[in-house]
């Protein structure tokens, strides 16, 4: 059928030339029947939405993987969004699907940039969707203020993660030497926060000096050239080295590898990747935090969709439920093993309707 | 004219006999809408030079396209030394002993000489896919041997001299006879159109030198230079062969009756329109000079004035043009436009003070090829067509038809592409541009270069209507001839310096003998 | 002669082949789709196009010379930053100055350009570098969100004017305005003439330089306005927020038909071009293509859509 | 046929045009050479062996890449499938080779399969350029997507550890102190320098470069010349695919981010022109140390990290203006 519209509608501009846009557009036809992936849309059941950065990195991908989970429980078509970083595309692909659902619908966001939640509420409760957010939002915005169809925005407090992390580190240098730090993109939240908590562990530490704090954009690859350069200007002043995520701190174990020194220099990372929970059962990582993104994913959407199908009702919920800190697991060599056995090995076990499992208190703004 | 008296007498006897190095036998060859070839028929004897003559359109490049590969014929055949023959591309062609030589251009100037004489042909220096450089220089050497040029084949093409140039290409032609079976037969395409006098006849003797090794077919709008070089000539018309005469017995205005259909007329330079021209000064030139080009030029150029500049290369004649045109600023004395002291640094400002630049190199300096004819006759004045900062696009468009017509330029609309018109109709474009532009100072840098007799005849006549009007010029040009032909007045530089001048009134023209002592 | 008559002939066709392979592709969309052919659906899609269609107009004049300007993403988001800080200070100027601001990096690669006789790709990729520097450094490396007071000022960007929202409004003022400047201009008949063949254009007397300083000064300022237009659609700015737009724009051009050697092209083209790239991209969404083969077919859409877009006969040597 | 359209006007005095040509060849080298000494002057230990090493290792991806994409700069067009082929081969990779997601181990065979993929990326890129005529900066671009967006659906979003010890050993084993990645690129950087100087398509690549219409007059097959260097191209990046996924040690689909800009960057502070026709790969061995010695020395400098990339840029404008030769590209685009 495909084929078909396509000649009859460019069958008369095209005289000259048929066989090469023949050969295009059988490029296009070719792929449709290929892609239209999910049936159509079960019209009762709300359609839920998971948007994310991308499917690039191991935390989102398993991040998708939980809100696929999440969908499969309950039945209900699941769809994921990724902004590749383009605040733009990504509010836009989260209006196509309002658009799409008329507004039927549960999403799960985790914004790629803060400012980008509040277009994204607005749109929502236009069309009457319930929305989660995650990481990011500004400060001002609020869920009560958008009753009912902004349910929650659950975050991590990057502060005393970082600081928890900067801390092994530290008892792992045996409390003194020179660090170097590797930041995320310089105007993200997390990225900040965790700097934050860097530096208060730091403070506490004065036998700890920070030599450097260079930004890799949460990429490998950057993180892998400034620790090279680092390892020149600093050679063996460096004892230990903080990444803000485990890409980084994977990528500085490389070339430390490279340099004959890993797993003598301690490293530690955060978001407990499966390579970083390796990477510490190998000794070759200090620890890292796992946010759990398998929970973030599938959690997220299962609080929008209680909301939405009126298992409670977000109005009545106290503050400390639509603004909350999720709970962050500290990944160390002691519990590294039995964390890689339960939630990477095996399949994690969830129980979704346990909404408010994991809430550590109200979000706090300063 | 005929200045080199050893002209071939006619066609070696000794090469009647053998069968013809390449023939075309009754072939016909159509595209839509036009019959570019009909039921035509040549040969080339083995170390026979054949001249083709014909206008533009009268079928010499299809020709040329067909021998060359480049098209195939509906009908007839190709035969080589007597044996029917194809040639289904041009390395077919050229495998099979057919080669090339073009204008200057066709050399890669980013590759050496050696490079570019082997270019497509390394194979034979090839071992494994490595080719050896050595021996591919050797054997270049050896080819530059043939032409008699000592070119240093490691030099980058750019490095050479236009007639060097032509020697390198006629030097790569001449590498198919290493592995063409047969007699190799080269097609000379407008061979001369960028050399000087003395170049042209280095390139002749080369050719004649040449003949023992191969055939020529030698196509060149110059009747002159063709009935001293070849020893037989094909004339061209409508697509069809209307004469094949031997070159000793024919003459220029033969060959221009057999091509036009009507004969060449005394007035081919149109020297009865020659108007003696006006005492308004329009530019003058006070000892300027420009570092290594020329120095110490002075004259005055007068409205209505066509003042003719010969010279051979080095002589500082093509520098000194530029320098007006506004392309290379001169660092000595001064250049005065009707009674101010001028510089001029850019053709912007050429243009501003009324000068009109039309370069030798037509499709790159004189027109944007991709541009309409209507954009291109603007484009030097868009200015007064601006109102309120927008292109009056009727105003526009009515100017454009204005000069389509006044100057005969055949295009089918002014929205086409001057990429598509013929070079004839395309030099009218760029005139129509400087003359909408109300140019008072026309330069001309070879203006007929490549155009066939028909589009001269046509130039020429613009060219007297507007000085008529009170334009001044100033000509540079491909021959002498033409320049006497034209001119009110005659420079002759050498060196850099002006060694001659002499009035050019109609019925009181120089003779060329006499310019030419001055020149070289 | 024949050819004449040929490019004549299928000129008429060749120029509507971008919009036909946009209404194709909607069609195409809409058969499996129809809530996309609503008119909501395709208003949205219209304002969510404005910014990549702003931004590529601007790089379009570029484009057209024969060059290319890589820092427009740089500037879009260094604008956005700009406006969000001084907003609540100059109020409406915030938006002027910024303006003003690309304008004057516009005028600074251009310079870069055309007296170092640097390659337009490198002047305007260092230039990015810089832009975005200072982007970081001004605001101090995070994104600022605007108040509610600062908010007010941006209605002209976030309402909607009988229905149709002001960003499709503004989008359709610059198309006007690039139309003008690109087919009605002399500035616009020169770039093509730059573009197409330069030797001549600056034999005849066009003063080269100037008219590339000119386009690179649009680019940037087109670049500036689509940072506002962003600010308002965000209510924020920041060092990164168009960091993935440059591509995306400089392919709109592209798609829809004009040469990125130069001389041919125009800003229907683009305009064609940067809506097929939405309805693609948002196209995508809507039929739920599997999220990992996106990526897939939006680079052979692309592809398909060049090979019937481009005009082949006014382009010398496609390389 | 008239071959104006491409003619070259200059005719001035050669002899100086020449000399000029060969200083603006060796500018780019004089620019690094100083580029060092000023670094040195205000960190010390940038002129450390250790450094060396370091350099050598953060260059040598960006010249593997380099060295393809000149090929494809020399021609006149460009290749913005870097990131595309370079992702795809990095991840394919790793999914042959003795890994920690499944049970194979192909090893060398591994390594060569990667090979095949990347140059079936660039054959692809060829053919659809020349067959289809569609500009290479276009057809490139889509393939970019495509790379990346395959790679990504093989994986799955997941990163794929390298365990293979000979895949490793790129990085890790050192041969006269230089890790063995380094002296892979310097064996392409050798094969560059053979195809570019001592065979047929390396000399074809400039004819197209200097003048395409006059090439094809000379009987060499332009359409095939294309395709075949863009297949070369698209095998450099498999290999630059290789090194970077032994450098880092796993292949995830991010792994190409960001190196196209800084290819093109290289090759162009190199001195090859975009248009094509002038540069080789040994300016292009130059450009790259510039990038990288640049990034380098900014962080041994102390610059702060959010005008890093400013600087950068500053640098690269000094560095082309001071090595560009003017005389030689008469229209800048």
């Amino acid at each position: 059928m495909v084929n078909k519209l396509i000649s009859g509608a460019l069958g008369k501009p095209i005289k000259r030339r048929d066989i090469l846009k023949g050969a295009g557009l059988i490029g296009m036809a070719g792929v449709f029947p290929a892609i239209i992936t999910r049936p159509a849309f079960a019209a009762d059941k709300p359609t839920v939405v998971n948007s994310i950065r991308s499917l690039s990195n191991p935390y989102h991908a398993t991040w998708n993987k939980g809100g696929a989970a999440f969908a499969k429980s309950v039945g209900a078509d699941y769809v994921t969004l990724v902004t590749e970083g383009n605040s733009e595309k990504g509010i836009a692909d989260i209006k196509a699907i309002l658009a799409k659902t008329g507004g039927n619908a549960v999403i799960n966001v985790d914004p790629n940039d803060s400012p980008d939640a509040r277009p994204i509420i607005d749109a929502a409760k236009a069309a009457g969707a319930y929305v989660v957010t995650q990481w990011n939002k500004p400060a001002d915005l609020h869920p009560w203020d958008y009753d009912p169809n902004y349910v929650a925005h659950i975050s991590f407090s990057g502060v005393p993660y970082g600081k928890a992390m900067a801390e092994t580190l530290i008892k792992k240098m045996g409390g003194k030497g020179g660090i170097v730090a590797l930041g995320g993109i310089e105007s993200n939240v997390p990225a900040i926060e965790r700097k934050k908590g860097l530096m208060e562990a730091l403070a506490a530490n004065p036998d700890v000096k920070l030599l450097d704090y260079q930004v890799a954009n949460w990429s490998a690859t950057e993180a892998l050239e400034k620790t090279n350069a680092w390892l020149t200007q600093f050679g063996d002043q460096i004892t230990g080295i903080w990444a803000a995520n485990d890409d980084m701190a994977l990528a500085a174990v490389e070339a430390l590898r490279a340099d004959g020194r890993a797993g003598k220099v301690p490293v530690t990372g955060i978001d407990g990747i499966q390579l970083a929970v390796e990477a510490i059962q190998k000794g070759e990582l200090a620890g890292t935090v796992a946010w759990d993104p398998y929970w973030q994913g599938g959690m997220g959407l299962a609080i929008g969709y209680a909301a939405k199908t009126g298992v409670f009702d977000p109005a009545k919920e106290p503050k400390e439920h639509r603004e909350f800190y999720g709970k962050g697991v500290i990944i160390t060599d002691e519990n590294a093993n039995t964390y890689y056995a339960e939630n990477i090995a095996a399949e994690p076990k969830m129980d979704w309707n346990d909404i408010w499992g994991r809430v550590t208190g109200q979000i706090q703004y300063d | 004219m005929n200045m080199d008296s050893a002209s071939p007498a006619s066609a070696p006897s000794s090469t009647t006999a053998a069968p013809p190095a390449l023939a075309l036998v009754h072939v016909d060859k159509r595209f839509p809408g036009v019959h570019a070839l009909k039921d035509v028929s040549i040969e080339i004897r083995p170390g026979e030079v054949v001249g083709l003559v014909g206008e533009n359109g009268a079928g010499k490049s299809t020709l040329m396209k067909i021998l060359s590969g480049v098209y195939q014929p509906d009908s007839g055949d190709i035969r080589l030394d007597g044996n029917k023959t194809r040639f289904v591309s041009a390395s077919d062609a050229m495998s099979q002993g057919i080669g090339m030589v073009f204008q200057e251009q066709s050399l890669l100037t980013n590759l050496t000489v050696g490079e570019n004489i082997y270019l497509g042909n390394e194979k034979q220096f090839t071992r494994f896919g490595i080719v050896d450089w050595r021996s591919l220089y050797a054997a270049a050497s050896r080819q530059l041997a043939k032409v008699q040029i000592d070119a240093d084949p490691k030099m980058r093409a750019e490095d050479l001299g236009f007639a060097a140039r032509q020697m390198v290409e006629l030097a790569k032609a001449l590498t198919l006879e290493e592995n063409a079976p047969g007699h190799l037969v080269i097609l000379l395409d407008e061979p001369t159109s960028v050399l000087e006098r003395a170049e042209i006849d280095i390139l002749f003797a080369r050719v004649r030198a040449l003949r023992a090794r191969a055939s020529f077919i030698f196509v060149s709008h110059r009747l002159d230079e063709v009935l001293e070089l070849s020893d037989r000539i094909y004339v061209m018309k409508d697509g069809a062969v209307v004469a094949d005469l031997v070159a000793a017995d024919a003459n220029v205005t033969q060959l221009h009756h057999l091509m036009v259909g009507r004969s060449l007329q005394a007035e081919y330079y149109r020297e009865p329109l020659q108007k003696p021209f006006r005492d308004e000064v329009v530019l003058e030139l006070d000892n300027l000079s420009h570092e290594g080009a020329y120095r110490e030029i002075s004259f005055q150029l007068h409205a209505g004035e066509i003042l003719g500049i010969a010279g051979v290369i080095g002589s500082g004649r093509e520098e000194l043009t530029r320098t007006l045109a506004g392309f290379a600023p001169h660092d000595g004395g001064k250049l005065i436009a009707s009674g101010k002291e001028v510089k001029l640094r850019t053709p912007a400002e050429a243009v501003d003070i009324g000068v009109g630049y039309i370069p030798r190199e037509r499709r790159v300096e004189g027109l944007v090829l991709f541009l309409p004819v209507a954009a291109n006759i603007t484009l030097g004045d868009l200015g007064t067509l601006t109102k309120h900062g927008l292109i009056d696009t009727r105003e526009e468009k009515r100017l454009a038809q204005e000069w389509v017509q006044k100057l005969k330029i055949r295009t089918p609309g002014i929205q086409t592409l001057c990429l598509n018109l013929s070079g004839g109709n395309q030099q009218k474009v760029v005139l129509a541009k400087w003359l909408n532009a109300k140019a008072r100072i026309l330069i001309l840098d070879h203006p007929t270069r490549g155009l066939d007799v028909g589009a001269k005849e046509e130039v020429y006549e613009l060219i007297r209507a507007v000085t008529a009007e009170g334009v001044a010029v100033i000509l540079t040009s491909d021959t002498l001839e033409e320049t006497i032909g034209l001119s009110h007045t005659v420079l002759v530089m050498r060196d850099g310096v002006i060694t001659h001048r002499v009035g050019a009134e109609p019925g009181q023209k120089p003779r060329q003998v006499d310019l030419i002592g001055h020149m070289v | 002669m024949n050819s004449i008559i040929d490019t004549i002939r299928t000129d008429g066709l060749r120029q509507w082949l971008p919009l036909a392979t946009l209404i194709l592709l909607v069609i195409l969309v809409g058969a499996f789709q129809p809530a996309f052919l609503e008119v909501n659906t395709l208003l949205q899609l219209a304002s969510d196009t404005a910014v990549l269609f702003i931004l590529a107009t601007g790089v379009t004049f570029v484009i057209m010379l024969g060059g290319i300007d890589l820092s427009i993403q740089s500037m879009a988001s260094l604008s956005s930053v700009v406006v969000a800080l001084t907003l609540s200070s100059l109020g409406y100027g915030a938006f002027v100055f910024a303006f003003a601001l690309g304008a004057l990096a516009g005028l600074l690669s251009g310079i870069a350009h055309v007296r170092l006789r640097i390659p337009s790709f490198i002047a305007t990729l260092a230039m990015g570098g810089v832009l975005s520097s200072a982007a970081l450094v001004i605001s101090r490396e995070r994104s600022i969100t605007l108040g509610e007071s600062e908010r007010g000022y941006l209605g002209w960007i976030t309402g909607t004017l009988f229905g149709i929202p002001n960003v499709v409004i503004i989008a359709l003022i610059v198309l006007a305005i690039a139309h003008v400047l690109q087919s009605r201009t002399r500035f616009g008949r020169y770039s093509a003439a730059i573009g197409a063949g330069e030797p001549a254009a600056y034999a005849s007397g066009v003063k080269v330089d100037r008219q590339k300083i000119i386009a690179f000064v649009l680019s940037a300022s087109f670049a500036a306005l689509a940072g506002i237009i962003l600010v308002g659609r965000l209510a924020s700015g920041s060092p990164t927020l168009a960091s993935e737009l440059l591509l995306p724009s400089i392919a709109a051009v592209v798609v829809g038909g004009t040469a990125i050697t130069g001389g041919v092209g125009s800003i229907w083209r683009t305009l064609v071009g940067a809506l097929i790239i939405s309805v693609v991209r948002i196209g995508m969404t809507f039929l739920g293509v599997n999220i990992f083969a996106q990526n897939i077919v939006f680079g052979v859409v692309l592809v398909a859509a060049v090979a019937i877009t481009i005009d082949r006969s006014k382009i010398p040597i496609v390389k | 046929m008239t071959l104006d359209a491409s003619i070259s006007p200059s005719q001035s005095a050669k002899p100086t045009a020449r000399r000029r040509w060969r200083i603006a060849a060796w500018a780019p080298l004089i620019v690094l050479v100083l580029l060092c000494g000023l670094i040195t002057l205000i960190n010390p230990n940038f002129m450390t062996f250790g450094n060396m090493v370091r350099i050598s290792q953060a260059a040598m991806i960006p010249l593997v890449l380099g060295l393809g994409a000149t090929f494809i700069i020399l021609m006149g067009s460009i290749d913005l499938s870097v990131e595309g082929g370079l992702t795809l081969s990095a991840v394919i990779l790793s999914m042959l080779v003795l890994n920690g997601a499944n049970s194979n181990a192909f090893g060398m065979f591994g390594i060569l399969i990667v090979l095949l993929v990347g140059a079936g990326v660039g054959f692809a890129n060829g053919v659809i350029h020349v067959r289809l005529k569609i500009p290479s900066f276009m057809v490139t671009l889509g393939m970019w997507f495509v790379g990346v967006g395959a790679a990504n659906a093989l994986l799955g979003g997941m990163a794929i550890r390298i365990n293979d010890p000979m895949i490793r050993s790129l990085a890790i084993e050192r041969f006269l102190g230089f890790p063995l990645g380094v002296w892979l690129a310097l064996f392409c950087l050798l094969i560059a320098l053979i195809i570019q100087n001592y065979t047929r398509l390396g000399r074809y690549i400039y004819a197209l470069g200097g003048g395409e219409d006059l090439a094809a007059l000379s009987g060499i097959p332009v359409g095939r010349v294309r395709i075949l260097a863009f297949t070369l191209a698209g095998v450099f990046y498999a290999v630059g695919g290789v090194l970077a996924a032994a450098q880092l040690g796993l292949g995830n689909a991010q792994i190409g981010t960001g190196r196209l800009f800084t290819t093109v960057t290289a090759v162009v502070v190199g001195g090859t022109a975009l248009s094509g026709g002038q540069g080789s790969v040994l300016q292009t061995l130059v450009g790259v140390l510039i990038v990288v010695v640049l990034s380098n020395g900014m962080v041994l400098m102390g610059v702060p990290p959010s005008v890093q990339i400013g600087v950068q840029g500053l640098m690269i404008i000094a560095a082309v203006a001071l090595s560009i030769d003017r005389k030689r590209m008469r229209i800048v685009k």
